[in-house]
C-alpha cells in the first residue's frame, strides 16, 4: 500500500533531531570544519540520544526498540540538515551495529553488541572503500585467502575509514572466492596498522584513517554471517538509502539558508529573490530536495524489506540524489555569489561536504 | 505507516490496466497519423473492455487508496497509449476532474456521467488566467448566465459533452472575478469552429471554442458561489483548487507515456546486449546502460513525486505546493526521458515504425497544458518565499 | 594559427546562401513537411547554385573551384537555417561527391565525377545507417565477402538512404576483413531491391529508403579508394561536420523566432521577454550556438587538414551539438508554449528536424 | 583564414609555460593549505622562470596572434597552478587588463609594470556596479581626488602595487557617474584590514580595502575623461569595456584549471582500464569513457567562445557579447567540468592528497568574479533583445 503517512512516533523523533541539529549541531559545524576535529562532548550527547543502543535487541543490552531503516532516514535527514559530519561521526557506530543486527550470526551478535550498550560513545567502523580511480565498493582489491578451519588471511588497503583511529573493530570488506565477504577484524590485530588521519576536501570535521592489512589472519567466525556469509550488497544499499538521506537534510538547509539571504539582497533595485533566474532556481531546489526524500524513503523501505528491487532502487536512488545534492549545492554558492565563496558563509562547506558525500559510500547506514 | 509496496490486489489491479493498454496500442499509430479520435465502438469488445477499465475492481483497506492508486491507473492507462484516455465513456477530463473538485453535490450527481473538457486558454492569454476575457453575464431576468468570449487548446475539445469553463463575472474584480462554469455542448450559441493540428497527441482533439451570447443557467456556476471577495485572491482560488487535482494527473499521463518508453527501450537495449548492472560501479557499466539508469531514476523521482501529491489529496491534506512539484517534475522528466531514450537508442528512435517517436511527441504537451512548467515554478517559488501574485511574477 | 577571419568569398557565400533560405527555402519547409514531398522546381533551384558541380576538378567537367570543407560548413549552416529536410536535400548528392573527391581512385572518379557536371539534378547516396539499437555507423551489420579478383559480395540491409529512390549509385558501408569499406554500387545491380519510403518522425520531407543487398556482386573496382580502401572514417567526420554545420543553422533559426516573439507575448503584464526565466534562455540558446559553430568549425577545419585529431573533434562535436541542439529545439517549443505544440507555428516541426538529424549520421557531408 | 590550427612556434611557446606550470605545481598544496602567497624569491631558480615566463619568445606573422594567443597562454599558465598568477613580477594582475584597456598612453607607460588588482565589489553591491558607494571628489585647489569607501573581494589584493577602482564623481549621474582609477598602495588614507578566507584560490590573496580621505593625483582617472555624458550609460560604458578583456582572461584562468582536471582523469582512467574509443558509437563505449568526453567536449566549447572573443579584441572587433558569452560559458564549464570529474573518479577524487579537489575549488570562482554567469547572461539577453538596462534586470 502506497503510503507517505509518517506514525506520531517518526514525528516526534523527526522534531526531537531537528531541535538537535539546530541547537548542538549547526553552532558548532564550522568550527569543526577550520580545525578538523570533533568535540567528544558532542559524541556524549548524541551518545545520550541513544541511537545506537535503544534500537539494539534488550537480550544483548540495548533498549529493544523496533529499528526502522525508514525512521532512521527520518533522523539522518535531520542530522544532515544539521552537519554532514557530525550527522556521519554521530551514526558512525551504526552502519557497522546495523550491520551485525542484519547479517550477524547469534555469536557474532552476543560478542559485539554489548559493546555498544555502554554509557560512553563506543564506535566500530566500516572498511569498504579503496584508493584508486573508479574504485567500487562493491568490487574490493583487498582480498581474503580461505584457509580451511583456520579461517582467513586478509591482504589489502582500506581508506576512508571513520574513526579508524579509535575504532574497536572493523567490518572490512574483501573479495573471497570471486564474491565478497565481510570480515570483523579487532583493530588490534597482527599485521593491521592505522594511518594518519586522511585529509580530505569536505567532512574536515570527520577523522577518517587508512587501514593496511598485512596478511592478516582471522578465524572462521571473523566472516560476517558464518559459513553462509552476510549479504554485503544489503550493507551497501542500507549505506546507499543512509547517504542519501543525510543529503537529504543537507540540501534543505541550503535551500532554506538561501530563502532569507535572497529576500535581503538587492540588485538592480530589488530583492534578487524577485528574479526569476534565482527564484525558479529555489523553485528547483525545492523540486529536487522533495525528489530526493520520496527516493530516499522508498530505498529505505524496500531494503528494510528486503524487496526484490532494493537493489536496484539503492542504485537509481544513490546516482539521483548525487547529481541533484551537487546541483543544489553548487548552486547555493552561486545564490549567494561572492558570498558563497568566502568562509565566513557556511555554503562553500556545504559544498565541500556535499560533494565529498556524494563520492563516499558506507561511511553510514540505516 | 511509510510504504511503497504495491498489495497483489493493487498489482492485479493495475496488471487489467496494462493488459488493456496493450490491446490499445495496436490502434495507436493509426489514431496518430490519421489524427482523428478512434470511436470506442470501433474497437473489438469495446464495451465490456471499457467497463472493465473504468471499474477494475474495489480496493481493500490494505491496498493503496484512492487518489494515490488513481494516479497509478493513469499512468498504466497512458503507458498503454495517450489514444485511449478518450475512450472512456462519461468522465476521464478534465473538466472531469475539476467538477470533482469544485462542483457541489447535486452538480456531481448531475454531470459526472459526462466526458467534461476544460477551457481555460484563450487567444490574448496563455499561462496567465488573469488575462481571461471570456464574460459570464447575469440575466436575472431568465436566470441565465450569458457568456461570450473564444477558446483555444480545448483538449478533448471534440468529443467531449461539456466544458467547465473560465470566465469573469467582473473584469474591473480581476482574479477574484474569474468564475468556472459548466457548459453542455447543446447550449444555444456554443460553437465549436476548429480543431488544432499539433505536435503530439493528435488522436486527441484540441479544439476551438466560440461563446455567441451563449445561455446557461444560473445554477451552472460551479461550486454555486456568485461572490466576489474582496481580497484579491480569494475566488480565484477556489478555481484554481481544481489544479491541484488535475496537475498530478496531468503528470501521471505524461509519466505513463514516459515509461512506455523506458519499458520499450529496456527490451531493445536488451536485444543489442546491453543489460543494466544495477549496484555495480562506473568501471562495470556500458555507457549505454548508465544512460539508461539515469533516466530511469528520473521516472522514479517523478512518479514518487506526483504519488505524494495525490496521497495528499487523498488524505484530504492541502497539496498545493506539492501538486505543482510533480507538474514541474514531471513535466521536465518526460521530456528528458523520451528525448533521451530516443537518442541513446539512435536511428530506430526516429522511425515511425516504432511508437517510441509518438511517444516522445505526445509527451511534449506535459510541461505545457495545465499550467507550464515556468507557472509551476513561480507557484512553488512564491510558497517558499512567502510572495503574493504581485511580488513575484 | 588560430583565426575566425572568414575569407571575402565565405562572406559572400554566406549571404547568398542566406538569402536563398530565406526566399527560397523557408516559405516552402512547412508544406514539404505535410506533404512528405520536395518539389522539383526546388531541386533545380538549388542545383542552378552550384554546390555540387563547381567544386569538381574541371578535368571532369566541373567548375574547378576550390571546395573548402569551413566554407562548406558556413553555407550548411544557411541552408540548415533555410529547413533542415531541404538543406540535406540540397546537398544529398555532395556527400557521395565529395566520397568520391577525397577517397576514390583515379578510374572512380573518372568513371563518376563527370554525372554531377549536367544541368539538372543528379543524385547519389551514402548508404551507411542500419536499422536496430545503439547502431553504430562506423560497425555496420552489412558484409561484404571478398572474392579475390571477381570483387565482393555484398549482403545487409541499409536504411536512411537519401533519396535512395532515385539515386544511379550507392556507396554502401559493409564489413570486410574485420575493418570496414565502402563500395560504390549501380542502383540496378542484381540483387539490391530499393524499398518504399520511410516514414520518419522528423525530416518529413525528404524521402529515405531502405535498400536490401542480397548477394550483391560487384567488381573489385567498387571498393572505394581501389585496393587499399578509402578512409571510412573520414567520411563519417565529414558527415560529422556537415550536421552540425545544419544544426547549428537550425538553432540560430529558432532562436532569431523566438526574440520577437517574446517581445510581443505578453504575460502579468509584460512581454515574456522581461521574464529573466525566458531572457536566459535566450541567452543560453544564443551561447550554445556560438559554441556549436566554433566547434563545428574546427571540426570542418580537421577534417579538412586530416589533422590527427580530426575523429576526436568530429566525435566532441557530434555529442556537442546533438545535445545543444536538441535542447535548443526542446526549449523553443517551451518559450512558444502552446503555439510551440500546434502546427501554425513552425517550432514543432524544427523540433522533430532536429531530433531527428541528430540520431542520424552520414546524410550529409562537407 | 579559419583555422584551429597551432604553429610549431605556437606550441614551443606554449610548452614552455606547460614546463613551467608543472614546475610550479610542487608548491600548489602547500600554498593552498598555508593560505598565503608563495613570494616569487622562494621558488629556485625563480629569477630566470620568472622572465622566461613573461616572455616565451615572439610570435612570427604565421603565429596565433596577441590577444588569442594571451588566452592559450593563461590557460597554460594556470594548467599549472592558481598559485602561478601573482609569481609574475609586474602586469598579471586584473587590473593591468582593465590599464590596458581604458588606460591612455602615459597611464600605461607610468603604471604597467606594477601589479594591479581591480576593486569593485562592496559589501553593499555584488553584481550590480550602478549602486557603487565609494565616491572621488575632486579637490580643485591640490588638483587631486579625495576617495572615501571600502571595497570587498578585491582579487591578489595584499600582493598588488597598485588597484584600478572604481568610484563615483557624481552619484545623481548613476551609472555615468562612475570612473575607474589607478590608486597606488602608497597613497595616504589607502589601508588594507583585511584578508578573505575562502573556499578555493587559497594562495591568492583576496582583501578588503579601506580609502578614508585618500587622495590621489588628478591623472590617475583611468582615461583621463572627467566629464559626464547625459545618456545614462555613456561614461559608464567607458569603464565596462575593461571587462571586454577581462572576462575572456578570466574564463581562461578557470579553463586552464579544467584543462588540468581533464588531463589528470584522463591519466587515471587509463590507469583503470578505460580508454576512450573517438569514432566509436554508444555500445563500443564504456560509461567513464563517455561521461569523460561529454566533459572535455564542454571543455573544448568553453575554449573556442573563448578564443573567439579575444581573437575579435586582437583583431580590434566589437566583442561585448562575445566576453559575456565565453565568461558564461566557461563559467558554467568549469563548475560542470571539475565537478564531473571527481565524482567520475570516484573517493580518490575528494582526497587532498591529489590536487583535482584543488582545481575543482580553485575554479569555482570563475562564475562569480568579473559579474557572475547571471550578469553575463542578463548583457547577451539585452543584446539579443536589443533592450537597454532599463528594459530587463
Amino acid at each position: 500500500m502506497i503510503s507517505f503517512g509518517m506514525s506520531e512516533e517518526q514525528e516526534l523523533i523527526r522534531d526531537t533531531l531537528r531541535e538537535f541539529a539546530n541547537e548542538a549541531m549547526r553552532p558548532i559545524a564550522r568550527d569543526c570544519d577550520e580545525t578538523a576535529q570533533i568535540p567528544q562532548d558532542f559524541l556524549d550527547s548524541i551518545w545520550q540520544l541513544g541511537l545506537t543502543n535503544t534500537q539494539i535487541a534488550e537480550q544483548y543490552g540495548g533498549g529493544g526498540e523496533e529499528r526502522s531503516p525508514v525512521t532512521n532516514a527520518i533522523l539522518l535527514e535531520e542530522l544532515g540538515f544539521g552537519d554532514v559530519a557530525l550527522a556521519i561521526a554521530a551514526t558512525a557506530p551504526n552502519a557497522f551495529v546495523n550491520a551485525i543486527v542484519d547479517h550477524g550470526t547469534e555469536e557474532q551478535k552476543q560478542a559485539l553488541l554489548p559493546l555498544f550498550c555502554g554509557d560512553s560513545f563506543q564506535v566500530a567502523s566500516l572498511a569498504v572503500l579503496e584508493h584508486g580511480p573508479l574504485a567500487d565498493p562493491a568490487a574490493p582489491l583487498t582480498k581474503a585467502e580461505p584457509k580451511g578451519d583456520d579461517g582467513f588471511v586478509l591482504t589489502g588497503r582500506k581508506s576512508w575509514v571513520v574513526f579508524g583511529d579509535r575504532a574497536s573493530h572493523f567490518l572490512v570488506f574483501a573479495r573471497n572466492n570471486g564474491g565478497v565477504d565481510a570480515f570483523i577484524v579487532p583493530s588490534d590485530a597482527e599485521g593491521l596498522s592505522i594511518g594518519e588521519p586522511e585529509k580530505n576536501v569536505g567532512l574536515r570535521g570527520l577523522t577518517t584513517v587508512s587501514i593496511e592489512l598485512k596478511r592478516v589472519a582471522v578465524g572462521p567466525e571473523a566472516k560476517l554471517g558464518g559459513a553462509q556469509g552476510g549479504d554485503v550488497r544489503a550493507i551497501l544499499d542500507a549505506s546507499r538509502a543512509a547517504h542519501s538521506a543525510i543529503l537529504v537534510g543537507a540540501c534543505r538547509g541550503i535551500l532554506e539558508f538561501c530563502v532569507p539571504y535572497t529576500k535581503d539582497r538587492v540588485a538592480f533595485d530589488e530583492p534578487i529573490a524577485k528574479k526569476q533566474s534565482i527564484a525558479f532556481r529555489l523553485a528547483e531546489m525545492h523540486i529536487e530536495v522533495e525528489a530526493m526524500r520520496w527516493m530516499t524513503w522508498k530505498t529505505a523501505s524496500h531494503v528494510s524489506q528486503g524487496h526484490e528491487d532494493a537493489t536496484k532502487q539503492a542504485h537509481l536512488t544513490r546516482q539521483y540524489v548525487s547529481e541533484k545534492a551537487m546541483w543544489i549545492a553548487d548552486n547555493g554558492i552561486q545564490v549567494f555569489g561572492g558570498h558563497g565563496f568566502i568562509r565566513e558563509y557556511p555554503v562553500e562547506m556545504w559544498f565541500r561536504n556535499v560533494r565529498t558525500l556524494t563520492v563516499l559510500e558506507a561511511l553510514a547506514g540505516v | 505507516m511509510i510504504d511503497f509496496t504495491l498489495t497483489e490486489n493493487d498489482k492485479a489491479r493495475l496488471a487489467h490496466i496494462y493488459a488493456q493498454g496493450e490491446f490499445v496500442r495496436q490502434f495507436a499509430r493509426e489514431a496518430d497519423e490519421n489524427e482523428a479520435e478512434l470511436p470506442p465502438e470501433i474497437l473489438p469488445g469495446a464495451e465490456e473492455f471499457l467497463t472493465s477499465l473504468s471499474h477494475p475492481g474495489a480496493p481493500g483497506p490494505e491496498d493503496t487508496q484512492g487518489a494515490a492508486m488513481m494516479t497509478l491507473n493513469t499512468i498504466a492507462a497512458f503507458w498503454g497509449d495517450y489514444s485511449l484516455r478518450p475512450k472512456q465513456p462519461g468522465g476521464g477530463g478534465l473538466g472531469n476532474a475539476a467538477l470533482a473538485a469544485a462542483g457541489s453535490d447535486d452538480q456531481k450527481a448531475k454531470w459526472s456521467h459526462l466526458t467534461l473538457s476544460m477551457a481555460i486558454t484563450e487567444p490574448g492569454c496563455g499561462s496567465d488566467p488573469s488575462r481571461v476575457e471570456t464574460s459570464a453575464v447575469l440575466d436575472e431576468e431568465t436566470d441565465e448566465w450569458v457568456i461570450n468570449g473564444e477558446k483555444i487548446f480545448v483538449t478533448t475539445g471534440i468529443r467531449a459533452q461539456g466544458v467547465v469553463l473560465w470566465a469573469t463575472i467582473d473584469k474591473s474584480a480581476g482574479r477574484a472575478g474569474i468564475k468556472s462554469f459548466l457548459v453542455e455542448k447543446s447550449a444555444p450559441g456554443f460553437s465549436v469552429p476548429g480543431k488544432e493540428k499539433k505536435l503530439g497527441i493528435r488522436s486527441d482533439d484540441t479544439a476551438v471554442y466560440l461563446f455567441k451570447d451563449c445561455r446557461i443557467p444560473r445554477g451552472n456556476l460551479l461550486g454555486g458561489d456568485e461572490s466576489i471577495p474582496k481580497a484579491s485572491s480569494g475566488g480565484f482560488r477556489g478555481v484554481m483548487k481544481t489544479f491541484n487535482m488535475t496537475r498530478p494527473l496531468t503528470a501521471a499521463m505524461g509519466l505513463g507515456l514516459a515509461k512506455a518508453a523506458l519499458d520499450f527501450a529496456r527490451e531493445e537495449l536488451e536485444k543489442a546486449g546491453v543489460i543494466v548492472q544495477y549496484g555495480a560501479g562506473t568501471a562495470q557499466q556500458s555507457a549505454a546502460a548508465e544512460r539508461f539508469t539515469r533516466l530511469e531514476a528520473l521516472y522514479e523521482a517523478a512518479e514518487l513525486t506526483t504519488l505524494r501529491a495525490t496521497w495528499l489529496a487523498g488524505d484530504a491534506k492541502p497539496n498545493n505546493m506539492e501538486s505543482s512539484v510533480c507538474k514541474a517534475h514531471a513535466g521536465s522528466a518526460v521530456r528528458a526521458i523520451t528525448q533521451g531514450l530516443v537518442d541513446l537508442l539512435g536511428p530506430m528512435g526516429i522511425s515511425r515504425e516504432h511508437l517510441i517517436e509518438k511517444w516522445m511527441r505526445d509527451c511534449r504537451i506535459t510541461d505545457i497544458y495545465e499550467g507550464t512548467g515556468e507557472i509551476q515554478r513561480l507557484i512553488i517559488a512564491r510558497g517558499l518565499l512567502d510572495y503574493t501574485r504581485a511580488d513575484l511574477k
